[in-house]
């Protein structure tokens, strides 16, 4: 029996990428799928790849009618004023805007610039990234997206932090190297390709939103944590890779901190996790984690690096935004809310070459 | 069901009977032109008129 | 009950796909894949995108025990050197090399400069492109591949001739466009990046062996048609497109030929093909098609324009060399072979953005 799932705000990547996996999970009927601007045509019109595969056509979000499982992909901001409507349509709701991702309303308007419009439901909300929050999400009727920049960063890390391996007091440097579908559909002037191509391009050094995501997980209320995220865009259309940088903590070092502890850590953490793969090789071309081979998968390939002469770790992560970084892992916390096996609908490789 | 052809490209265009009123615009599943529904009953169709986006390469 | 299948030459790219698509076909165990280089290496160590999916190892081909179905995928001119051998291993093979393409031991010496090593062998294959050669190959025990550039034409040509639209005196002049991947996984000095980046490289302005297989295909014994084939690499890994210029038969022009016959035509040859998609349309970015989106699915989108002025029909066909073009039309062609649904494991359908 399947369920029947809709889809708020599908003309956008989010959207539709949540759209592609839902045509081909054995157990979901996608039921609708809504967008204003583009009401009444077909969803192959803005999604040519899912050309053949469906004649869905887009509907109004009036025309909503109540579903088993609602996921959100509205732009930031719209999801928090319509919560109230959107909670009566399905006993199950997935957003994968930024609007309930942080558990602390101050965090909110600390680093969205403006008051959260429901902070009551921030509390219901379980952050949605379940290889640091699987149990939660499991039981859970409200669950957030995450964000692409804050996941691959809090993959690379939270090994190192679980095992409390980390010098807190050094902080924490992280280098995000983006590709342009993290911009969303919306053509603007520095997505003009001729601008955009080759670029190489320091589009935040500073002050990135998903910077908060990374501290609410690797944080810890009597323990500040300062991560320092720069994002810099690169020649690439799906695909991100962090470079974090931390140092071990003085007392392991003095212990004799070697690279088998780094193995001994990343395999605790991520040893059973589906979707976590541990890359660091002595041979081949891909060596360590890279983007382009994840792109239409679910799979966040980390690694890491030592140098033992100044006790720092590189952490190295690499995911395809729109999918780990995203609609796959909206998907996966579905699988965990409706009890199905947690990989169903997620097995695609991923491309070599690419 | 009622259904006819696309004066563009001939595919055949079926609609749910109630699902559709005179003056609707659709697309046609086949070719993306945009129909304007010119009668219900029987059911037919004239190509809509619409501005050439420029794509000015 | 699946059946056991098994992988010649399972280095390179097109062995690398098959072997990915045949870790996700319900129906199939892949039983060995064979590498002599790599014998006693993971495959995922040459499949970086197969790690966590497959702890299969490389074999050397000495090693080979019987199985249901064999691919080979060597490099071309050894499966028809030991095509005897290769053929007591299985009741079925699918060879994705050129040695088994044409039926003519003559056309191949012309094509391929040297004489075939088993000539008797050449009527034994048929030629592995459902869109055009269905019941034989559901019949079939012994499968050849398709080229890439010429599957890619054929495609974009057959309605046109399968209807006899076209006037043969003419001839068809045709540019494909072709991704560095059609290459292989050799390194070059042609493909090092810093020389292979952003190429617009007039690759084969005239003498493509693919075009062998296109006049295989169009070409008919009382009534010769002249092909010319020209390939610019362009920046691409995977993807191929084909520009095909054909002119209408005179007669059908004072008859008043028009846009909604070339329709009719598309419309009869590829209607009811499961991985044919016609694209012609008035808005949006994809309106013809195009090979980015198409990566990793088996789909051939094609398309079409017309000039009136000249009776010059534009034929537009693209495809994922290594997918429509290579793998995915082998299995497909297997799935015939052994009575599975056509399209299974073969439902992937590439991704917007790419």
């Amino acid at each position: 029996m399947t369920i029947k799932v809709a889809i708020l705000g599908a003309s956008g990547y989010a959207g539709g990428e949540v759209l592609r996996l839902l045509l081909d999970h054995p157990e979901v009927e996608v039921s609708q799928v809504t967008s204003e601007r583009n009401a009444g045509r077909y969803v192959y019109s803005l999604h040519p790849n899912l050309r053949k595969r469906t004649n869905l056509q887009f509907v109004p979000s009036a025309a909503l009618e109540p579903c088993d499982v609602l996921f959100s992909a509205l732009p930031h901001g719209e999801a928090m004023e319509r919560i109230e409507r959107l909670s009566e349509l399905a006993p199950k709701l997935i957003d994968l805007s930024a609007d309930f991702r942080l558990h602390s309303s101050d965090d909110y308007v600390k680093w969205y610039d403006r008051p959260h419009a429901n902070p009551s439901w921030l509390e219901r909300f379980v952050y949605g990234l379940p290889e640091i929050n699987r149990e939660a999400i499991r039981g859970a009727d409200f669950v957030s997206g995450v964000g692409c920049n804050a996941t691959v960063t809090n993959l690379a890390l939270w090994p190192l932090f679980r095992a409390d391996l980390a010098d807190r007091s050094h902080g924490v440097i992280v280098e995000v190297k983006a590709g342009s579908s993290e911009g969303g559909a919306q053509a603007t002037p520095s997505s003009h390709h001729p601008d955009r191509s080759h670029a190489v391009r320091s589009f935040a050094p500073v002050g990135h939103r998903h910077t908060a995501e990374v501290l609410q997980a690797l944080g810890a209320a009597q323990d500040p944590l300062a991560v320092h995220m720069s994002v810099t865009s690169i020649e690439l259309v799906r695909g991100v890779l962090a470079t974090a940088h931390v140092f071990v903590k003085p007392e392991l070092l003095e212990q004799g901190f070697a690279l088998k502890d780094l193995w001994k850590a990343y395999r605790g953490a991520y040893g059973e996790e589906p979707f976590i793969r541990l890359v660091r090789e002595q041979k081949g071309v891909y060596r360590f984690p890279e983007p382009k081979i994840l792109a239409g998968s679910n799979y966040a390939d980390v690694g890491f690096d030592y140098d033992p002469a100044t006790g720092r770790v590189v952490a190295i992560a690499a995911l395809d935004n729109l999918m780990k970084g995203a609609a796959g892992t909206a998907v996966q916390c579905m699988n965990l809310m409706c009890g199905f096996e947690e990989t169903t609908g997620l097995t695609f490789s991923g491309l070599h070459p690419a | 069901m009622a259904n006819a052809n696309c004066p563009e490209c001939e595919g055949v265009i079926e609609l749910a009977d109630g699902s559709f009123v005179a003056g609707e615009i659709i697309d046609c599943p086949d070719c993306g032109v945009e129909l304007e529904i010119t009668s219900v009953q029987p059911l037919t169709l004239e190509l809509a008129p619409e501005e050439e986006e420029d794509w000015g390469e």
